[in-house]
């Protein structure tokens, strides 16, 4: 760590791991409710639990963008950050904010949550993973303005370069695009419309140039390649991600009451999504190959391939294969949704937030380079129990949908959806089973910090840590 | 001069095309958007070959002749302004794709009032399915000249500026390989949308 | 002075050739469009008229001609994708 | 010719690029929104269907049911209930009579104890939602 306020991005990153694992604990009470039905009703509803479990995603991803921000943009701009007491206030009302409207979903009956927040004035909650009051989501923008201006200030006055003012853009874009969150008009379809520019624009649009620049960063760090070669394909990559994914949003505008042809440029476009995605599997694996040294951080490096390979498997791949209008007609709000939705967050986002901490974290608590060799075997161990068992949540609701596209949907007499519930149901056990080992691998997770702290550093710590 | 052209021009055989390679990448991209729409009308049209054959004759085909001969026309500009510069001559290249900006201008009018005429009788991307395509493939299209043109019209600026050399000319190959790719395009969509039946 | 070969294919005299080629080929295209012959042949020659220019424009105008190797080809892969994708769905519309 | 691959040239293909697309992108959501009344049955907004709307999102319906395939995947599709379930009193029936305590072993809907008024305005969102032209989406009546 060469800059002392790196360090408010380790509050940043404890807070993403914890509300992580709050995450996958809802998501194994979620995935236990699709076998028990009344697994834990009437206290906590099904609607309720994932409300908490998609919630939480955001606001940790949210987190750890903002941690691997205030951890890059200082080492990038070559400056200690603008302020490091904003962003340590910032962050406990976040934090604060984040907590108390989780605690409200939880002890209070939603629409008692919406009365008591003043939802009447300015009705904004109640859609899908928008579901925080009004107030809180007023909480989101000034914390995220607060966080630009630290970050833009940071930037202005230090080195330019390209990565951190990739990444400014990215935040910037997320920021700007998440005021849709406070159109709701009374009119279902321009209401679902302008929600896609939220959701959309954001995890296939801004959160991508995030994405990329965090990578781009850990890459440099890790391989010694040149700053000018991956920041060149850093900008070919995320231009591409945006020349598909603006017009991509497009898929999700074939059946919500929005003109037909829709139907065609969107599915022209967000064919072409997997794209970005293969070119940037292609170039993370060339940068490792290229690479001028071997970097200690072993588990960091494992984290940001890992992200390459499963971003383009669960957002290029599990998108393609229901992003065709005649394919959607019948897969539309199935499971298989749900499965391309599991793997591509935690594909794209989960795991290059994962791999940005991989490698701050150790800097950050006083090693030169990187963690211990033990340290990092658990991680390791985690990363590979976390990431299989994914691919097998991702396989087991794929059949799912399969199997309920067909009994629902396609053939000659359609069951009704109850019925065809309980005929998948042994998916949804195995999916179960493999949301437990994602849990246990999230826990070796947590354990790979406290383990081997007092070993010596892997590799020595010899090398440079610039 | 011509002689000359060739001989100081370029080596008979090269690695990568002419122009920056970020801009290759970017063509490649293009293309393929552009095949996948033109696959798509080939395929929309299958099922309703009828539909189409009626409305494409309210398309107006002498302004369709009068676009295409204009970006060929000014494809053929931008080569000489390719081979200006490459001698070293800035002035005359600016000149050449000053002139090929102006055929693009040509291009956005005839466009343009082959739109209105549409828009006045009411036609729209909803209207059917040929009308979508058309609409689409030429809205999009149109969009493409617009961004050549501003490509083209920076390069031209430069150019007179003096900014490229006979050694250092590669923003010129690039503005010039963009421009082709948006003319080669509309090769194919003028038949396409136009004529074929 | 760079190396030099004297085949360098973009002169001025073979650009306004390709150029004349083009706008021929084009005037014949609206002739055909014009005079209301209709059979799946006329399209199919339009067609092909239609890849040959740019085919040319590759060649010449882009200068591909005079790049080895994947680079060089890629206007070349372009047109057989689009042709055999567009053709085929003309073949089966009018059969 | 030397061959270049320069940053400066993705720069500006990333920024010209993406500057395309937005804007093709805006002229397309403009085209959308002028093609809207045609398809997105505003004429049969009324008070009662606006409240309907927000008692559906301030009790978190999408939590569990999707709405013209979007939402939760835990509880059927809402978009054509109204044809499902045989009209307003099919819906405002099926509501009322969810036990409080659920079903052994089995997903329930809660009981939300609306009033009469209520379960008119959510019934009658659900019939305006259910006359939006979704280009023939659902594939049946199942959803």
């Amino acid at each position: 760590m060469n800059y002392q306020s790196q360090s408010v991005a380790k509050l940043y990153f404890i807070a993403a791991i914890g509300l992580f694992v709050g995450q996958i604990l809802f998501g194994v009470i979620l995935g236990l409710q699709y076998v028990i039905g009344d697994f834990l009703f009437p206290e906590i509803p099904f609607n309720v639990a994932r409300m908490v479990h998609t919630n939480l995603l955001i606001v940790w991803l949210l987190f750890g963008f903002m941690g691997a921000a205030y951890f890059l943009v200082p080492e990038e701009a070559e400056r200690e950050l603008h302020s490091p007491l904003l962003a340590k206030v910032m962050f406990w009302i976040f934090l604060v904010a984040g907590a108390l409207t989780i605690l409200g979903y939880l002890l209070v009956p939603y629409a008692g949550l919406a009365q008591m927040t003043g939802n009447d004035l300015l009705p904004t909650m109640g859609r899908e993973f928008l579901e925080q009051p009004t107030i809180t989501k007023i909480g989101i923008v000034i914390v995220a303005l607060a966080f630009l201006y630290n970050i833009g200030m940071t930037i202005l006055k230090g080195r330019k370069t390209a990565i951190s003012l990739v990444l400014l853009i990215g935040l910037l874009g997320l920021a700007l695009l998440f005021l849709f969150a406070f159109y709701n008009p009374d009119n279902l379809v321009k209401d679902k419309f302008y929600w896609w520019w939220v959701v959309h624009l954001w995890v296939e649009g801004v959160w991508e140039l995030i994405l990329g620049s965090i990578l781009a960063f850990v890459l440099i760090k890790t391989t010694g390649v040149d700053r000018e070669v991956i920041e060149k394909w850093l900008y070919v990559i995320i231009a591409m991600t945006l020349i598909t994914g603006i017009i991509g949003t497009g898929h999700h505008y074939y059946w919500i009451g929005t003109p037909e042809y829709w139907q065609w440029w969107g599915s022209i476009f967000s064919a072409m999504e997997p794209i970005p995605f293969f070119m940037m599997t292609v170039f993370a694996f060339n940068m490792v190959n290229r690479r001028r040294r071997n970097h200690p951080n072993k588990a960091a490096l494992l984290w940001a391939l890992g992200t390459a390979v499963m971003a383009f498997l669960g957002a290029g791949v599990w998108g393609f294969l229901h992003t065709l209008a005649p394919v959607n007609y019948y897969t539309h709000g199935s499971q298989i949704t749900a499965a391309h939705g599991h793997m591509a967050f935690y594909g794209a986002y989960v795991m290059i937030v994962l791999a940005m901490i991989s490698y701050a974290m150790p800097l950050m608590r006083g090693r030169k380079v990187a963690g211990s060799n033990r340290s990092q075997t658990v991680e390791m161990w985690s990363f590979w129990l976390m990431t299989v068992s994914m691919v097998f949540i991702t396989l087991f609701l794929t059949a799912a949908g399969v199997l309920q596209t067909y009994l629902q949907r396609y053939s000659d007499e359609p069951l009704p959806f109850m019925v065809v519930q309980d005929k998948i149901e042994i998916f949804y056990w195995l999916r179960e089973v493999a949301g437990v080992v994602f849990l246990i691998g999230l826990i070796l997770y947590v354990i790979s910090f406290f383990v081997g702290n007092s070993d010596p550093e892997a590799g020595g710590g010899v090398e440079e840590s610039a | 001069m011509n002689t000359q052209a060739a001989i100081n021009g370029i080596q008979s055989h090269h690695k990568y095309p002419p122009g920056d390679l970020a801009i290759w990448i970017f063509i490649l991209a293009e293309l393929l958007v552009f095949a996948v729409f033109f696959a798509a009308y080939a395929f929309a049209r299958m099922n309703n070959v009828e539909l189409f054959n009626q409305y494409q004759l309210t398309l107006d085909r002498n302004s369709a002749l009068i676009n295409t001969v204009a970006l060929l026309t000014s494809s053929y500009f931008v080569v000489q302004g390719v081979m200006r510069i490459r001698e070293g001559d800035n002035r005359a290249c600016a000149a050449w794709i000053w002139a090929a900006v102006g055929m693009g201008m040509l291009f956005i009018v005839v466009k343009m009032a082959e739109f209105s005429h549409h828009f006045s009788q009411g036609v729209s991307l909803s209207t059917n399915s040929f009308y979508m395509f058309y609409l689409s493939l030429t809205f999009f299209h149109f969009m493409h000249v617009l961004m050549g043109m501003i490509i083209l019209a920076v390069v031209a600026w430069k150019a007179r500026q003096g900014l490229y050399s006979r050694d250092e000319h590669t923003g010129v190959e690039t503005g010039a390989s963009y421009w082709h790719m948006v003319d080669l395009v509309w090769l194919i969509l003028f038949p396409l949308v136009y004529v074929m039946r | 002075m760079k190396e030099s070969v004297s085949t360098n294919l973009l002169t001025s005299r073979s650009a306004l050739l390709v150029y004349l080629v083009l706008v021929t080929l084009t005037v014949l295209t609206w002739l055909i469009g014009m005079s209301g012959v209709e059979a799946l042949w006329v399209s199919l020659l339009v067609f092909a008229m239609a890849l040959f220019k740019v085919h040319l424009i590759g060649d010449y105008f882009m200068q591909l001609k005079q790049v080895r190797g994947i680079w060089g080809l890629v206007i070349v892969i372009w047109l057989s994708i689009t042709a055999i994708l567009v053709s085929a769905a003309y073949i089966f519309s009018a059969s | 010719m030397s061959q270049s691959f320069t940053k400066a040239m993705a720069r500006n293909i990333f920024y010209g690029g993406s500057l395309f697309f937005i804007l093709v992108f805006l002229g397309l959501s403009y085209d959308t929104n002028s093609a809207l009344p045609e398809r997105d049955n505003r004429g049969a907004i009324t008070e009662t269907v606006a409240h309907g709307k927000r008692l559906w999102e301030e009790n978190n319906c999408i939590g569990c049911h999707t709405l013209l395939g979007e939402g939760a995947y835990f509880a059927p599709e809402l978009g054509n209930v109204y044809k499902r379930l045989g009209g307003k009193a099919g819906i405002i029936g099926f509501i009322k009579s969810r036990p409080a305590e659920g079903i052994p072993g089995r997903r329930s809907m809660p009981q939300f104890n609306f009033s009469d008024e209520e379960l008119d305005a959510l019934a009658e969102f659900l019939k305006y939602s259910s006359e939006i032209n979704t280009a023939g989406w659902p594939p049946n009546i199942q959803g």
